[in-house]
């Protein structure tokens, strides 16, 4: 079936709508280009509030949640269980003053947060968050969808270079300079991961993938969606990989300057990263919209985002965080390795699906997804068992503790 | 029980290696004078010989006629404890020397010494003033000393 | 086995947030949200009929607008504010004034002009703690003879200005006598404790019983 | 294999910063990530304790002791109370020594829990195990406040005892907290002991090998982590220390994860003894009379306990007047900072970090 859009809310309908608007007020033909900016700027309001409204909650929500991890309350103070607390927060932030540093660089120091928060808003664009009355729904149905989503990322690393280096701030530049390395870094096994999955799905766009999935892809490809996991988790710069803001060593990191609603702007992008993560891992390993039918699409995409929403926090709330070089290393030495050993399994596995003809359509059978799954989530735990054994034998065993002969409690001689 | 090794004992054995470093000696205490009490730690700090390996404090005492230095030292190896203590000269620019190269210790206690008592330590590496300010006038522990 | 601490941590972090043995004992000072089922236990009803009775407070209770008032439980040892100092006993010795370690009680005291030939106690004028500089250390209670001083029970002293935190004898008079039982055993053998709210009248907070009337005159009145 | 020459950079870490533990400033030279220098500076929160000692009397300077190692004052007045006992000879009644063991090691856990807490709060573990850390020293605060009213600044000792006998209801608290809290400290050990992320963090790092960590005399946790087996408890027993049983746990590297294994296992040892005194202790008295005014005669006395950060120690000169002449304090968290330099050059920004975290400082002794 080909994927039209749903009502109104995709670029394709909206345009369409305005056009017969025009012409409705009477414009010809030549206001054509006027539909489009309309379009486009109803999309953006649309994404832009119905992101930051979500935002606002899940900061709500996030807080509530790492506080009952560690056995407090969390805001209950303002509305009902304190659901009103992001804006209580909002509502300080602009309150306050808006400072720049004297020595601030004050163009970059000003469009960093901005550099920041535009590329998040943008990945939601391509992402196919449900079915609606039969028709899949998603703002824009780019054929390069998840190419889109790769480049759009990579902005990250500048705009959080920009406000570390904007700000001039000893520990800013530390934090931004650490920001640089990391996320440039994590880019690499990133895309590995996406790479297997396009090698399964055979298609760049999102509904494709989605369609594709008839089983869901981290059961057929554990290591994958782990390489994925890890690299976005980094990439949004959470525990264990929060080098960037880390506050018990650089205070806050790149926002060590910033204030009022610029703060608010940083904090914005900052909260929205695992929304949007949650979203492209949810369409890329975990079926999308996909589920049964006594629910809407819509609903098991929420539902599916939310799971990995939790996960992240649950693992936010539990581990600590990694040195600088360790994370480096474990990008360069494990991910990457786990990547491209990962796309070697895959692709391994697709030809033989060719020689034995389980193609249809361009996708695997659902038969042969199952026997991969079971293949490669045995050959996932056996390789990472391996790697953790190995490396940890050699490093953290502890002989056991001698007194030392410098001292002696009298009971020895004398 | 740590035992403590009293003065007397303690002179009787430097005594055979440092003949004149000696001053004073009780039941207590050990005096020794200013100029000797590097190589009076020294041997003490031997590790052949009383292996006095750990100091553990230096205090100063303002007794008005002169400043009194006290060393607590500890022989973990042998779990026993002497206490060493130099007069110095007068009120003015007191002078002791630095026992820092021998024990890391005393590093930061003199340096305290040095701000809140403003007793001098020849030989110490970074003496400067570390609880208080660069700038400040006077040394507070000191009995004259008007705040 | 390495790789597996990571998953131990995770369940650790998971038993704590479901199960409710392992929350913090936490009190919402000074209050709390209220939700029906408080409500009820406060009006003694059960929950059903409260809400069927009062749907506007179970409305707002909900929206979370109803609150009760919370407080820590503490032991009756605390040694907080709002001193507990007893006229009736105090002689003016100025014990407290000597023993405490910051020097913020001050004391004058004048001849009251009666029984000056029995001893009679002096009249305190001025009596003034200075709460602002005060560490509650508890030395000046622990130093009174007569046991007329006590530590309070109260934490919430807060002031606009540090002169006003200075309590003279008049605020020291009228105030409500909620003595703390730190230092002071018989009112730990009284069953006193000021944090459920007893006060103590200066009869009661002696070392000694209080003799009766036919002791008394079985004692003194044949001098 | 050549290298690009970077330039170093000098930052100032405090005296505001989160993981300082309080107003502490380091002068760190970094190169790239790499720590070359760094030049710790103190003072931000001198009280001059030592001089406000000398016009205090003997009872009143308890106040004082309070206030330098705030998160472990018990220790602090233990030690200061023995050093007068000492000097002018007044007996202690048994009940008050058990109870003194008892307090002192309760104070220990709850400082050990707070080193914990806070040593995985600079790993960055988002304070859920510091507020694990804190659920249960809260518990220990509550048994303080049942015991003297107070629950951070205690005051809780006086020359020849301590001041009040413990009430019923804190020996049936102590019992449960007892035998709750092993099962406690499994539950943070296997969050932390075997999380490999702490691993990674901590083994081998800020190395202090046993000579340098007795030649800069550093004591307690940081010297037993460092395998040196001396413990004032055991190496000198003072109060009851002699009629309980107990071990002394020591490291095998002396790096940060043995830093905080040792806590851990001294909080297992510390609740061996409060039981063993619980099961010891017998009615009687807990104070000997002394007077308000204390006149010790002339002379001076050096007394040191095991504090929970190291050998807490009090030098005291007395001319037999109400005051003392001198009042000196050994304390362990200044001079645990010896060996700073020495163990933080070389190592990374987020080492630094840890390695403060493991020392274990509180800065209200640091600058008395």
């Amino acid at each position: 079936m080909n994927p039209t859009p749903a009502l109104f809310i995709s670029f394709e309908s909206l345009e369409k709508v305005f056009e017969t608007l025009i012409e409705l007020i009477g414009f010809g033909e030549s206001f054509g280009w006027l539909a489009t900016l309309l379009a486009g700027i109803s999309i953006s309001f649309l994404i832009i509030n119905v992101m930051v409204m979500a935002t606002a909650f899940y900061t709500w929500f996030e807080r509530r949640m790492i506080a009952r991890f560690q056995v407090r309350r969390g805001p209950n103070r303002n509305g009902p269980f304190g659901i009103l607390q992001p804006f209580a927060d909002v509502l300080k932030l602009i309150m306050k003053e808006d400072t720049i540093p004297d020595e601030a660089d004050k163009p970059v120091f000003t469009l960093a947060p901005i550099a920041l928060l535009a590329p998040t808003l943008m990945i939601m664009i391509v992402i196919p968050f449900g079915t609606f009355l039969n028709k899949e729904a998603f703002l824009s149905n780019l054929n390069i969808g998840i190419l889109f989503i790769i480049g759009v990322t990579s902005v990250n690393s500048i705009a959080i270079f920009m406000a570390g280096w904007g700000s001039r701030n000893k520990y800013a530049i530390l934090g931004s300079m650490r920001g640089a390395a990391m996320l440039i870094s994590y880019e690499i096994p990133m895309a590995l991961g996406i790479t297997s999955v396009l090698i399964l799905s055979g298609s760049l766009a999102m509904t494709e993938i989605v369609r594709s999935q008839s089983v869901w892809f981290i059961l057929v490809m554990p290591m994958g969606f782990f390489v994925f996991m890890a690299a976005s988790t980094a990439e949004m710069s959470r525990t264990p990989f929060d080098q960037i803001e880390a506050e018990s060593e650089l205070g806050s990191g790149y926002n060590t300057e910033y204030s009022g609603i610029k703060f608010a702007v940083l904090f914005l992008a900052e909260f929205m990263a695992p929304i949007v993560t949650a979203a492209v891992v949810t369409t890329l390993f975990l079926g999308g919209s996909q589920g049964f039918d006594f629910f809407p699409g819509g609903i098991w995409f929420a539902l599916k985002m939310f799971i990995v929403i939790f996960v992240l926090l649950w693992f936010r709330s539990t581990w600590p965080r990694l040195r600088i070089d360790q994370i480096m290393g474990f990008a360069w030495k494990t991910l990457f390795g786990l990547g491209l050993f990962n796309i070697f399994l895959v692709a391994a596995e697709f030809t033989l699906a060719r020689e034995f003809n389980q193609i249809h359509d361009g996708s695997l059978t659902t038969d042969y997804m199952l026997i991969m799954a079971a293949v490669n989530w045995f050959i996932t735990i056996a390789v990472i068992l391996i790697m953790a054994n190995v490396v940890g034998r050699k490093k953290y065993t502890r002989p056991e503790p001698t007194p030392s002969p410098l001292a002696n409690m009298g009971m020895g001689e004398n | 029980m740590t035992k403590i090794i009293t003065g007397e004992e303690i002179s009787k054995s430097i005594e055979s290696t440092l003949a004149n470093a000696v001053v004073a000696s009780d039941e207590t205490a050990m005096w020794v004078s200013p100029e000797t009490i590097h190589e009076v730690c020294e041997t003490l700090k031997d590790p052949d010989g009383l292996d006095y390996s750990f100091l553990t404090a230096i205090s100063a005492v303002d007794y008005i006629e002169y400043f009194e230095i006290v060393y607590h030292l500890t022989s973990l190896r042998n779990n026993c404890s002497c206490i060493i203590k130099v007069k110095t000269s007068g009120r003015e620019n007191p002078e002791v020397q630095s026992v820092s190269d021998i024990w890391q210790a005393a590093d930061l206690q003199e340096r305290e010494i040095w701000d809140l008592m403003g007793i001098k330590f020849e030989g110490h590496p970074n003496l400067k003033r570390i609880l208080l300010w660069e700038g400040f006038n006077g040394h507070p522990l000191r009995k004259d000393f008007i705040g | 086995m390495y790789g597996l601490g990571l998953f131990k941590g995770l369940g650790v972090t998971m038993k704590n947030l479901v199960s409710p043995s392992r929350q913090f004992n936490i009190v919402q000072y000074p209050n709390r949200r209220a939700s029906p089922f408080d409500l009820a236990k406060i009006d003694n009803q059960n929950p059903v009929s409260f809400i069927a009775t009062h749907p506007l407070k179970t409305f707002r209770s909900l929206l979370g607008l109803e609150t009760i008032t919370d407080r820590m439980p503490q032991h009756a040892n605390f040694r907080g504010e709002e001193f507990a100092w007893y006229d009736r006993r105090c002689t003016g010795c100025a014990s407290c004034a000597k023993y405490c370690p910051l020097g913020i009680i001050k004391i004058v005291t004048g001849t009251s002009g009666v029984n000056q030939q029995e001893g009679q106690s002096y009249d305190i004028d001025v009596f003034d703690i200075d709460i602002g500089r005060c560490m509650f250390c508890g030395l000046c209670v622990e130093a009174c003879p007569y046991d007329a001083l006590h530590m309070g029970s109260g934490f919430e002293e807060g002031k606009y200005r540090r002169s006003d935190l200075v309590i003279n004898v008049d605020q020291l008079k009228s105030a409500e006598k909620k003595p703390s039982t730190w230092f002071r055993p018989q009112l730990t053998d009284r069953g006193h404790d000021p944090i459920k709210g007893s006060t103590a009248d200066w009869e009661e907070v002696g070392r000694h019983e209080k003799p009766s009337l036919e002791d008394q005159n079985k004692r003194w009145a044949k001098r | 294999m050549a290298t690009i020459r970077t330039e170093p950079v000098t930052i100032n870490l405090g005296p505001q910063h989160p993981s300082t533990h309080g107003v502490f400033r380091l002068r760190v030279t970094f190169d790239g990530e790499e720590i070359v220098d760094l030049e710790p500076v103190f003072g931000y929160l001198h009280r001059g304790t030592e001089k406000l000692a000398e016009t205090r009397n003997y009872v009143q300077i308890v106040t004082l002791t309070d206030r330098m190692d705030y998160v472990a004052s018990m220790s602090n007045n233990l030690a200061y109370v023995r050093t007068v006992e000492k000097l002018s000879d007044i007996e202690v009644p048994e009940r008050a020594q058990y109870i003194r063991v008892i307090s002192v090691e309760l104070q220990r856990i709850a400082s050990h829990l707070m080193a914990t807490g806070f040593l995985l709060n600079d790993l960055g573990a988002l304070a859920t195990p510091l507020v694990y850390c804190f659920r249960e020293r809260e518990r220990i605060l509550d048994l303080f406040e049942m015991l003297c009213g107070a629950r951070i600044t205690l005051s809780y000792m006086r020359p020849g005892g301590v001041f009040q006998d413990a009430p019923e209801e804190f020996w049936s608290s102590l019992n449960t907290l007892i035998s709750d809290f092993p099962n406690y400290l499994d539950e943070l050990e296997s969050l932390i002991t075997t999380n490999e992320i702490v691993l990674a963090r901590t083994i081998g790092v800020g190395l202090l090998s046993d000579a340098q960590a007795i030649d800069s005399g550093v004591t307690g946790p940081i010297l037993r982590a460092s395998s040196v087996k001396w413990d004032l408890r055991k190496a000198s027993p003072y109060e009851i220390y002699d009629r309980v049983d107990f071990d002394i746990p020591i490291g095998s590297s002396g790096d940060t994860y043995d830093r905080y294994y040792v806590r851990l296992q001294e909080m297992r040892e510390s609740i061996k003894i409060i039981s063993q005194c619980i099961k010891q202790i017998e009615p009687g008295p807990v104070r000997t009379e002394t007077p308000f005014f204390i006149r010790p005669p002339i002379g001076e006395a050096y007394s040191s306990v095991e504090g929970p950060k190291g050998e807490l120690g009090f030098y005291m000169v007395s001319d037999g007047g109400i005051s003392p002449y001198r009042c000196k304090v050994r304390a362990p968290s200044f001079i645990n900072l010896t060996p700073l330099r020495d163990m933080i050059t070389g190592w990374k920004m987020g080492d630094l970090i840890i390695i403060l975290g493991s020392i274990d400082i509180v800065l209200g002794e640091v600058d008395r």
